[in-house]
């Protein structure tokens, strides 16, 4: 509550705003300079690390969780946590399955209606 | 209670939030949890007694095993109907958007949730979604479960979008309530409502919130998804175009697991309020029970697959869940023992909350630990599927969080109407749903056990006699449910007046009148201690004027 | 919390104080964008899941995207997320105009996302990328390709209903703030409005990389 | 054991697995018994005892000892996890089938099971296995998903569209078992049944031995296999009936040799190529089309001559005759023995 109340009174500076927005520029430059050349697997881990940062910088300075109560920054690490465990969870099945081959091909039509 | 020249005259403390104002705008339009919460009881009963026709229809189908009574497609979608209509429709609001949005403010002492307005547009949310759904079943029925299995529900004949449709709307009625329910606890809490005073009920239901919030939007894209490729043949879930079936078990049961915690954490609440209400007792564990709610809260979301373990699923991703599942119940111990541990040394006394508690009790128990065995991944292979689960998941969502529902109705009636019920009646009742309940369910575990799969419309011959017997125990279930419709619809005019604490209760919401007032407390309430502090000073001697009352 | 906070005309009846009330509403707003990820990580998983079963063919197909248009987008989204919290500033600040000004910016940048979606789509279609069963991109007839461009639409046509929504939300705060209704010292319903739009952003960071620059 | 087995109401115990699954199941099953009537008791114990005897009667304040709580967390979850253990041990032996395995494959669609040997026969509905000799399912499903179940071998495994799933078992128990489909999959779901049938070792070799490929299911098909696999062989036949009757029969061969249109023969799932050059996929959608409309994609070859069957044929009489034209596969499929679908070399663990 205090530190709500703290935040309803502080607001911070233009300058900050600024310099995370050229970072965001920054970011996507590279993101984007990482599609070309084959990087594997490391290129998606990598631009998957630079998105976080991206998003993490979004939330912190323009959605101001930086400045604001623990509770909301808790609401935002949760989120991630449980996107996390939904996508962790179902890829690691996917990718442990008994395949002795994935059947390609029609498989019998279903009659719709 | 006061005395008065007509016992049963309507002397009502008044203004109360149900008579302050009577045009039906006032009712319509209103920003009153407590109304709200009043209109969401009718809504969910009324789901409820539709939800247990059906079921006593499929019952009565299955006491032959042939063609009887209705067609295989009509008996298909009476157990869509049925399952929907109970899981969606009643269970999941059941608790939270009645009890919860009555009595979470009061007992944190608020005036109201955070959002008085997202509470209403939540009710209308879930009128909408209801609507919908049972329009859209019994119009052009979907036959494909409440589980909506691809490929089978992207392919079936029968219309299954407004169902999906339906469902996602509720989806939503359920996220808004959670919101709610998050921020009311965190920002509305009165002076001296510190996190460890919160009512165990408030414990439960925050802990439901937050798996409401998370769990319901996936949910929600789900439906989208299977609406989408049954409207439009996108073939997101079909294997010839690289599409997975079982990628939808994932994203369901995502949702579809913790929902049973949905609907079970805030019974656990109301449980932990009754045993404590009833036994004259501080709560034995308060620490434990109301952490064990956050437990299962996040446990929760980590145990789906194990609804998964015979399909296809790879051996490690089973043996993943299968542990993760064995935490969940742990939790779910923490609580039985603290809630037995209350009545340790306590002053017990009998009455129809109790007596559900006892029901509870015993039915959450057997009803848990088979779910356990369940979980035991090698017994899930021949289980999976059969009559064993549908008795288990019965033992849960009736057994347990039907009983806690009724736990809570019969418990509050007196602050939410302000008269009392029939006490013989009540515990008549009990009886009745109590064994109805072990007639109708018991044999269906040993169904399960014969080897008789679920959603079967004619099915071998020799299991009929146990058949036979679990649908004369659905009969005297649904008997019980009547009588307890029958006298509380009866006590509402010709009850008893109850003063504002009938039970003679420590927990928050007695301090207010019965029925409560339109602004919940005259003057903002100010806490010093835990609900239920029945050996403080300040405690007893609030319930000594209340007794003294009680006595003249 | 005296009687004095009550004379604040934009203090509901059950609140005890202006911040009490802003704290609830944006922790309000912070819950509900959880939960709206959430609903995206259901289609982020569909996507992760469907890529791991068809790796080559999800690579391949994404070549067939237009980076230009993506990288495009992206640029505009983040600016536009950085023009809406300039606009919250200067609220905050008390220069109204400013404030006014960089919300119509905003909207505008919105409208250019947009326009440029409508001309990637209409040049994906004109090669004959089209999800599902229309799908009849000559090039590439692989079992899976049909199925990431139906995720690829799936999840930029949901994204972009949010961009649509999120144009709504500004431009009613646009129309608090030109009436004096959000004003220096009330700021909530532009400061959610913006919280709303970032979410929007978010989701298009992470839609930019699994979407357009598979190898 | 027997009376427990009893009690529960468990089928015959007809295979190997289902003796240990038996086991486990008999002790966590009173365990559970056990400690919901304690829970249940100690209820009314504590109540019995503790009971309010004056309307004003208070309580002292107990809270939990902190060694009660540490029990009551340790003890479930030690008791859970052994759970977990013994079962999940099990369960990976239920999973992984032991080398030498004899294999079959298994097919499920709306609402009908459909086995095949690698030595040669299919059959429909009946699963016929020898006894005292472990058995591989590799199982896969032609629309929507399925699941195999026998409840006498305690084993069950879901047959999902696009994927292979496998499952085991060993009967040293000759006899006849009931199959069920336990995973609902539409209007005829409760009729999905068939029938494993345990044979002694050297009359299931003379069974096989008996069995030119395609016999077996001529056989089943005439069989008490249940209303689902009658109607698909009765379609069949009314397909071939209708097919005469319309005259379709006097351009359209059946055993592959060239007339005045495309032979039927292996004609369902052949890619034809087109006067215009362009090639189709023969499919039901295509089949139907030529028959209403067929001049639309006319097969590179052949004269325009086919009449519409527009307006003279029913719905269900075209059905009928391209299930007929969908029975008829080509000669080479036809004298090679019957194999599984294509699949990789199979890891197997030992």
């Amino acid at each position: 509550m205090e530190s709500s109340e703290l935040s309803y009174e502080h607001h911070p500076s233009l300058v900050r705003y600024v310099i995370v927005w050229l970072a965001l520029l920054v970011l996507t430059t590279l993101t984007w300079r990482l599609a070309y050349g084959d990087h594997g697997t490391a290129g998606l881990v990598i631009g998957m690390l630079i998105a976080t940062t991206k998003a993490t910088l979004v939330a912190l300075f323009f959605m101001h969780l930086w400045d604001q109560s623990g509770v909301n920054r808790l609401v935002f690490v949760v989120a991630l946590v449980y996107a996390g465990i939904l996508m962790g969870l179902t890829v690691t099945d996917v990718a442990t399955r008994f395949t002795p081959a994935v059947a390609r091909g029609p498989t019998l039509p279903v009659p719709k209606r | 209670m006061r005395p008065s020249s007509e016992p049963n005259s309507p002397v009502y403390h008044q203004p109360n939030y149900l008579g302050h104002e009577t045009s039906v705008r006032s009712w319509l339009l209103t920003h009153d949890h407590k109304r709200i919460a009043i209109m969401f009881l009718g809504g969910v009963l009324t789901a409820f007694f539709a939800g247990g026709v059906f079921a006593l229809v499929l019952r009565i189908k299955l006491l032959v095993p042939g063609k009887f009574f209705i067609s295989a497609l009509a008996y298909n979608r009476l157990f869509t109907l049925h399952g929907v209509t109970m899981v969606f429709l009643f269970l999941v609001p059941a608790v939270p958007s009645v009890f919860g949005n009555f009595f979470l403010p009061i007992m944190i002492g608020a005036q109201d949730v955070a959002f008085p307005r997202l509470n209403l547009l939540s009710f209308y949310l879930y009128v909408t979604g209801a609507a919908i759904a049972l329009f859209g079943m019994i119009w052009n029925g979907a036959d494909t479960g409440w589980t909506f299995y691809t490929p089978y529900s992207t392919t079936t004949p029968t219309d299954i979008v407004p169902v999906l449709l339906g469902v996602f709307l509720v989806g939503f009625s359920s996220i808004v309530t959670g919101v709610n329910f998050i921020v009311t606890v965190h920002t509305l809490r009165a002076p001296g409502m510190t996190w460890m005073r919160l009512p165990l009920f408030v414990w439960g239901s925050y802990a439901t919130a937050v798996v409401q919030v998370v769990a319901t939007p996936v949910l929600g894209m789900t439906v989208l998804l299977v609406a989408v490729e049954h409207a439009f043949d996108f073939g997101i879930f079909d294997p010839a175009r690289g599409g997975d079936p079982v990628l939808f078990e994932h994203l369901f049961w995502f949702y579809s697991h913790p929902a049973v915690y949905i609907m079970i954490l805030p019974a656990m609440g109301v449980i932990s309020e009754v045993v404590a209400c009833f036994s004259r007792k501080n709560p034995f564990g308060y620490e434990a029970i109301a952490f064990s709610s956050l437990g299962i809260g996040f446990v929760g979301f980590l145990t789906w697959g194990h609804h998964l373990f015979v399909s296809g699923q790879s051996t490690f991703d089973a043996g993943v869940f299968g542990v993760l599942s064995m935490l969940v119940a742990v939790f779910s111990a923490i609580k039985v023992f603290n809630w037995v541990g209350i009545m340790y040394k306590g002053s017990v006394s009998f009455k129809t909350p109790l007596a559900y508690v006892f029901g509870f009790l015993f039915l959450f128990v057997f009803g848990g630990m088979t779910g356990v065995a369940l979980a035991t991944v090698l017994l899930d292979v021949p289980w999976h599927d059969t009559y064993f689960v549908v008795a288990h998941f019965h033992f849960i969502m009736v057994g347990a969080s039907l009983m806690g529902f009724l736990a809570a109705l019969h418990y509050w009636f007196p602050k939410m109407f302000g008269r009392m019920y029939p006490e013989r009646f009540g515990i008549a009742a009990f009886f009745l749903v109590f064994l109805g309940f072990l007639v109708t369910f018991i044999p269906q575990f040993l169904l399960g056990n014969a080897g008789m799969p679920r959603r079967y419309y004619e099915y071998p011959a020799h299991f009929q006699p146990l058949h036979v017997v679990s649908t004369v125990g659905s009969w005297l279930l649904g008997l019980g449910f009547l009588l307890i419709l029958a006298y509380l619809v009866w006590s509402l005019r010709w009850g008893e007046i109850a003063g504002p604490n009938p039970w003679g209760s420590e927990g928050f919401e007695w301090r207010t009148p019965s029925p409560v007032g339109p602004e919940n407390y005259d003057e903002t309430p100010v806490f010093t201690h835990r609900p239920h502090a029945y050996d403080l000073v300040e405690a007893a001697e609030y319930r000594r004027r209340e007794l003294g009352d009680e006595r003249d | 919390m005296t009687e004095a906070t009550h004379l604040e005309p934009h203090l509901a009846h059950h609140y005890q104080s202006l911040a009490q009330q802003t704290h609830a509403a944006r922790l309000g707003m912070w819950v509900f964008l959880g939960s709206e990820a959430l609903l995206f990580a259901a289609l982020f998983t569909g996507l992760t899941v469907y890529r791991t079963l068809n790796g080559s063919v999800f690579a391949l197909a994404s070549q067939h995207l237009s980076v230009a248009f993506g990288t495009a987008n992206t640029f505009v989204l983040i600016t536009s997320s950085f023009t809406v919290v300039l606009s919250l500033h200067f609220l905050q600040a008390g220069r109204k105009g400013l404030s006014l000004f960089f919300l119509v910016f905003t909207i505008a940048l919105a409208c250019a996302f947009l326009t440029i979606k409508a001309f990637e789509w209409l040049h994906d279609f004109s090669e004959g990328i089209f999800p599902g069963p229309y799908y009849a991109q000559k090039e590439l007839q692989l079992p899976g390709a049909a199925m990431f461009y139906t995720f690829y639409y799936l999840m930029t046509g949901l994204h972009g209903l949010h961009v649509v929504a999120g144009m709504g939300v500004l431009a009613w705060c646009t129309g608090l703030v030109a009436r004096g209704d959000c004003h220096a010292g009330y700021e909530t319903p532009l400061e959610l409005g913006a919280m709303y739009w970032h979410l929007v952003d978010i989701i298009w960071i992470f839609l930019y990389p699994l979407l357009y620059l598979i190898t | 054991m027997s009376f427990l087995h009893w009690i529960l109401f468990l089928p015959p115990q007809a295979s190997t697995a289902s003796k240990w699954i038996d086991q486990l199941h008999y002790a966590i099953i009173t365990t559970t018994m056990v400690a919901s009537t304690a829970v249940a008791l100690a209820a009314v114990y504590l109540f019995v005892r503790y009971r309010r005897r004056s309307p004003d009667q208070l309580s002292v304040r107990v809270e939990s000892p902190p060694w009660f709580e540490a029990t009551i967390i340790t003890v479930p979850l030690t008791l859970f996890l052994a759970w977990f253990y013994v079962g999940y041990v099990g369960f990976v032996r239920v999973r992984r089938p032991p080398p030498g395995a004899m294999d079959v494959y298994v097919m499920a669609k709306q609402w009908m099971w459909k086995f095949s040997y690698p030595e040669g026969p299919n059959s429909i509905g009946v699963l016929r296995v020898p006894a005292r000799k472990p058995v591989r399912l590799l199982m896969t499903s032609r629309d929507v998903i399925h699941s195999f179940f026998v409840p006498a071998f305690r084993i069950k495994e879901d047959l999902l569209p696009g994927r292979y799933t496998e499952s085991w078992f060993q009967s040293d128990l000759p006899g006849r078992y009931e199959l069920l489909c336990a995973e609902y999959c539409g209007l005829q779901h409760s009729l999905m049944r068939g029938e494993v049938e345990v044979l002694e070792p050297s009359e299931f070799d003379r069974w096989l031995a008996s069995q030119e490929r395609g016999i077996a299911e001529r056989q089943d098909m005439g069989g008490p296999i249940g209303p689902p696999a009658s109607d698909q062989a009765n379609l069949v036949a009314e397909g071939l009936r209708i097919a005469g009757q319309a005259g379709c029969l006097e351009c359209h061969t059946v055993d592959g040799s060239p007339h005045i249109g495309p032979t039927w023969l292996g004609l369902y799932h052949r890619t034809e190529l087109l006067e215009t050059g362009q090639s189709v996929f023969v499919d039901e959608a295509y089949m139907t089309k030529s028959m209403m409309d067929p001049m639309a994609d006319v097969v590179a070859g052949f004269n325009p001559v086919m009449p519409t069957f527009q307006g003279k044929l029913t719905a269900p009489e075209t059905a009928a005759i391209v299930e007929y034209i969908k029975s008829l596969r080509s000669r080479e499929y036809q004298s090679k023995p019957a194999e599984g679908p294509l699949y990789a070399p199979i890891f197997r663990t030992k």
